[in-house]
């Protein structure tokens, strides 16, 4: 009971800070998301073309963001490619190279699951 | 010939290994298997496990400060600890963080911004349990903080206010955030029905490249205006995403996502790491910081839940609730649970992209919240 | 709970706000769109601009200094910017530019060595005005420098003379140097006839490899012995393009081309544009030097020009005088707008070659007269 | 009046400054340049081999300089290589790879201007 | 004008050449020859030999101590070379040479850690000949740890007991390095008969993942419990074979082979190279020392060969005595001459991954060593 | 003989010295060596699989380890393979991409061997 009764201003404070604290957060972000959308209206009214929204779009080998490391994946694949060639014919379709600022929201969206090895390919 | 013998065996350590040290070094291989075997953010979680390990060995001297025994020559990580004492490293991680960060799901869908606010629910509910269990205000703060699941916040927040938690909490931070894929489902199924976990989202607009620009910007304008102590935080994670965004800095961009970011990253490990001593870390505080830091990512996952629901109920059923819970940032891994508890009612359902905006927003949230606590505590 | 929002809000920084910061603010932001959307240099004017953006945030802690307000733990620039206050950035900056620079073209044709002595003459020149203006000498050579169009060295002897300007100077050197293409070619055609801009030049003899490994070991040796004060500059500068040239260290070599100088290149900027507050920058002498600039440019460029007319008449039309306003350094662009006037008159005439050669002279050429001045002030 | 007569001390300092800084600027310039002379003709001298001029040579696809970051390009060319290939047959020619030290006089000038985007490709 | 003239020339430094200078820079020349075109460990080689050029050039100023002449400001390598003087530097290039090694093939046959114990015998016998010829322990200490074959071991050990004969040390450590191919086959034939040469020995068994991952930490326990002086070294180099074979955090362990080790290399080697001066490095004992550098190299081949014929022996010829001078680590440069003898007598004998195994046991046997000496030497 | 008189302390001494320190490296690296021995031997009762030994395989063209700096290499031969393709066909068989961590003695061996140009390639 003692214990309680020393801690109780500490609590009380902790519960101010709570209020206080959630309070500061939900106004900053509240306020950035406020300009974003401003900022988009105001995008919008400039450029006078509503702005499109993300497609799917045909990815027939690979993906995944190429980070440096990467290169050894794509290097691997388009060795793979030469080598298969030549014994038994068409096997690579198409190597894709996509840039590290994924420019689709399905792509994008793809990339972060397989660099994660979540989702298994099909 | 037998005194030189003596002389070199009084050198040794095996005489001074004490039973903390040996249970500590035992700690530090846990981790090590969770970092390796496990995969519990090994990035991290590897070099901590190292610096456990070694500054559990008797006379190590790593850290030890430079005197006359030792010709005024420090121990190697006397100097490279500096890093984290003058509170150099954890900004630098955000600098490389913030230029690997792609916040365009988040400016694509604006209203996310309230998931990654809600998610900081855990921040302060944890402060008050922390408080209730006997810890002072500013050891329940770096406390809370876990629930941020933003390492680099963490320990820059700890290090101003409980430099002696440091070991815990950063081990606390690292270890759940690998383990969001067991907390955070149950908690999802739990407070959401199948219905508003099988709503499938709407593809949101492109943001320009102008947004992208601009948004670093204003950001640090009033992220450092309305909370000034992690000024260092927002000025690096969002001035790393800036030189992203740019996009005429390549070479910039890529050393800090690279470069710049493994380095620190590992000394960063290391030196947080060897302040895990058996004595600092063999308290009865380690183990309710360890509890506590459970609880923290639990209710940061409720909070996210909570406003999700909520924005489903007032979009009438456009927002799907558990992109909430992503909001307790722990990129991309609480965005990736989102959209696999998603896909478990809805395999054609893509959350993920969705999932990244309230993902992305609890990094800049769980800034803000630990501004918020530092401005209270500064002098 | 009133009280404590009150005590938080007293941390914020919007009451703090001066107009000097606000119009600084703005400034950056020019900077910022120069980098981004004109290309101007952004490698350095982005870190600039960013940090110009975050020293004039109020309360931004960046720089303080370690105190008992703030547990003896500075700012994280108050740390990272010992690298410009010690003037370790910029000669590390040149170890990385002389492992990129191939001095072939210079060494293929030594004639235009003269060249890049003679685009030196800006320097003097706009000492010379500054000196009209009113600044004192240190400060005006500082500004004379910047007719160098040379960063680090501009940086390494404004450090040393005239620290208080270093803003101004690092914003104008780089700037101008994004200029180039606007502020040379009506000089040069001012100055030179039809005639000989048309010249096309004899593609020069080819350079032994033990030439181009003996020639950085010269310089050095020459360099350090007439102008010690520059020792830093010439010894990383050329010791970077020994480690290029050696052809056996290209672990070396790439780690100065790539990690280092990024790394370097971005605390550089920022620490520079850390030091652009209000109060330093709102001057008059900021105009002043902004105007003096252009002129040691301009004048840089004509004493380049004139060399080159009269090489033209002794070598009876053998040299190309558009060459020599490539003695500007600014590599590679002063050698482009030197072909790219040729290839007006004349679009088979490939000048860009012949024109590096004075165009890596010139960043010789400005280390040494840096050192002149440096030596001058020396105690 | 008196601003002048205040400065004048410093402008003549400034204009011996000027001539005494040019002249050691030279004759620092004059001496490398006599240097390299000097060591040529010994180079010449030694080896008793006349130094070739540099000379045009093919260049067929690309000839800018490989740094790190261009692996990415030239990964791109060659995986269009291998799905054009299949597509259209017969598109690259020849690829090839030139060290970061250009070898030619040349190509080195172009890969100055190409690397730079000023010139435009034909 | 005159005495703005005057005023310049003082301030050159062609007045203060010593002969002593001259005479060392041309010695710095030579060790660039060595480096450069007979590929004498050139990425180290280089920097020193840039750095004792550097040292000897008069007024460089590149070390001088910040004093009110200079503003405070200290040469560019006055700050730069704190990474030799307190010690950072040696341990972060063991970071990146245990990233970069390969323990696989000793433990597969972990009988060759005896060859790696053996081959420290150079070490002890060039300390007692050192020591004969007038030395003081701790400078004999330094000197016989050249045997040992490890540049950064030896930099340690002599930063830490004679840091006065670094320059020499270091010179001799790593020109004799290149020199195997020409110390050590000799003294092959000799000690060694046609019929041991030409043993093949049996592929050894695979060594599992788990077993690659403990090693590093058990190493790490033992031997700083035995030697806590050299924790630094055997930290490093051991949790950077743990970063390696983690195989969890690439990212780190390619860090810590690439950008880390090549930045440190440079700074290395150039700070040894720069205490190189006249006074410092033209004396009797570096002469002394270059002599028992050979013997040094010659006993630690020795030592290892001996071992190699009595496990011959008692292995009833299993074990070709050729790779117990591999036990001079030098990795990989010793074990490929212990291949390239055994392949002198059949060429299809491939005995080079067997000399892999004594090879990186030198490695850690002569950081042993050091240990020892620095334990005896403790105050 | 004043000479030998006085150094003599220390010659004792370093003898002693490398006694004790040629028994202590001795003693660590067989202690070392023990312990790798007996962590086999529980490897091999917890797995119930003899280990196997390193055998011989096949590589084509290139085995050597690929670290950043070697993707130029890769990155030449497989140019190279294209453009050659089109002149005279089939000449590249495999191009095979072996990983950091060589996983076969004999490759590793080779490797070792090949990137330090020592053995002639055949
Ligand atoms: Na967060
Ligand atoms: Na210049
Ligand atoms: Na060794």
């Amino acid at each position: 009971m003692d214990y309680f009764k020393n801690i109780l201003p500490s609590v009380i404070e902790a519960l101010y800070l709570m209020i206080v604290g959630m309070t500061i957060v939900f106004l900053v972000l509240i306020f950035f998301s406020f300009v974003i959308w401003l900022l988009q209206k105001l995008d919008y009214y400039l450029s006078k073309t509503p702005r499109p929204t993300y497609t799917e779009e045909d990815i027939v080998i690979e993906n995944a963001k190429l980070s440096r490391d990467d290169y050894r994946e794509l290097i691997a694949v388009i060795a793979a490619a030469i080598s298969v060639n030549y014994k038994n014919k068409f096997v690579i379709k198409k190597v894709k190279y996509i840039s590290q600022k994924p420019k689709s929201w399905v792509t994008s969206g793809r990339s972060t699951l397989l660099s994660h090895n979540i989702v298994k390919r099909k | 010939m037998l005194e030189v013998f003596q002389r070199f065996l009084n050198g040794t350590g095996f005489g001074a290994f004490t039973s903390g040290q040996i249970l500590m070094i035992l700690i530090s291989f846990v981790l090590m298997y969770l970092a390796i075997k496990k995969d519990f953010e090994p990035l991290l979680l590897l070099p901590i496990a190292l610096g456990a390990f070694l500054t559990n060995l008797p006379m190590n001297g790593l850290l030890s400060e430079p005197s006359k025994a030792n010709d005024f020559i420090g121990g190697l990580f006397h100097y490279i600890s500096y890093g984290i004492r003058l509170e150099i490293f954890p900004p630098l991680i955000f600098l490389g963080i913030g230029a690997m960060t792609d916040f365009g799901p988040l400016l694509a869908n604006p209203k996310t911004f309230l998931l990654g606010a809600a998610a900081q629910f855990g921040v302060f509910a944890a402060l008050f349990m922390a408080v209730l269990l006997g810890f002072d205000l500013k050891e329940a703060s770096s406390i809370g903080i876990i629930g941020g699941a933003d390492g680099p916040t963490a320990i820059f927040l700890t290090l101003k206010l409980a430099p002696h938690l440091l070991g815990p909490i950063a081990v606390a931070a690292y270890s759940y955030m690998a383990l969001i894929p067991l907390i955070q489902p149950p908690l999802m199924k739990l407070l959401t029905t199948k219905e508003e976990r099988m709503v499938v989202m709407e593809p949101p607009k492109q943001v320009s490249k102008n947004i992208k620009i601009i948004f670093p910007i204003i950001v640090i304008l009033i992220g450092t205006l309305v909370v000034p102590p992690v000024a260092p935080l927002l000025a690096m994670l969002m001035g790393g995403n800036l030189l992203r965004e740019s996009g005429v800095v390549d070479r910039l961009s890529n050393m800090a996502q690279n470069e710049l970011i493994n380095i620190i990253t590992f000394f960063l490990g290391v030196s947080v790491g060897l302040t895990m001593t058996a004595d600092k870390f063999l308290q009865a505080k380690t183990i309710k910081i360890i509890v506590l830091g459970v609880f923290a990512f639990g209710f940061s996952t409720v909070g996210g839940l909570i406003l999700g629901k909520i924005m489903c109920k007032l979009s009438k059923g456009k927002i799907n609730p558990l992109i909430g819970s992503a909001g307790v940032s722990a990129v991309p891994m609480a965005a990736r649970v989102s959209h696999n508890v998603a896909q478990e009612e809805n395999p054609q359902n893509y959350l993920i992209m969705h999932a990244m905006g309230p993902n992305v927003a609890g990094v800049i949230g769980t800034a803000i919240a630990a501004g918020v606590l530092l401005s209270y505590f500064v002098k």
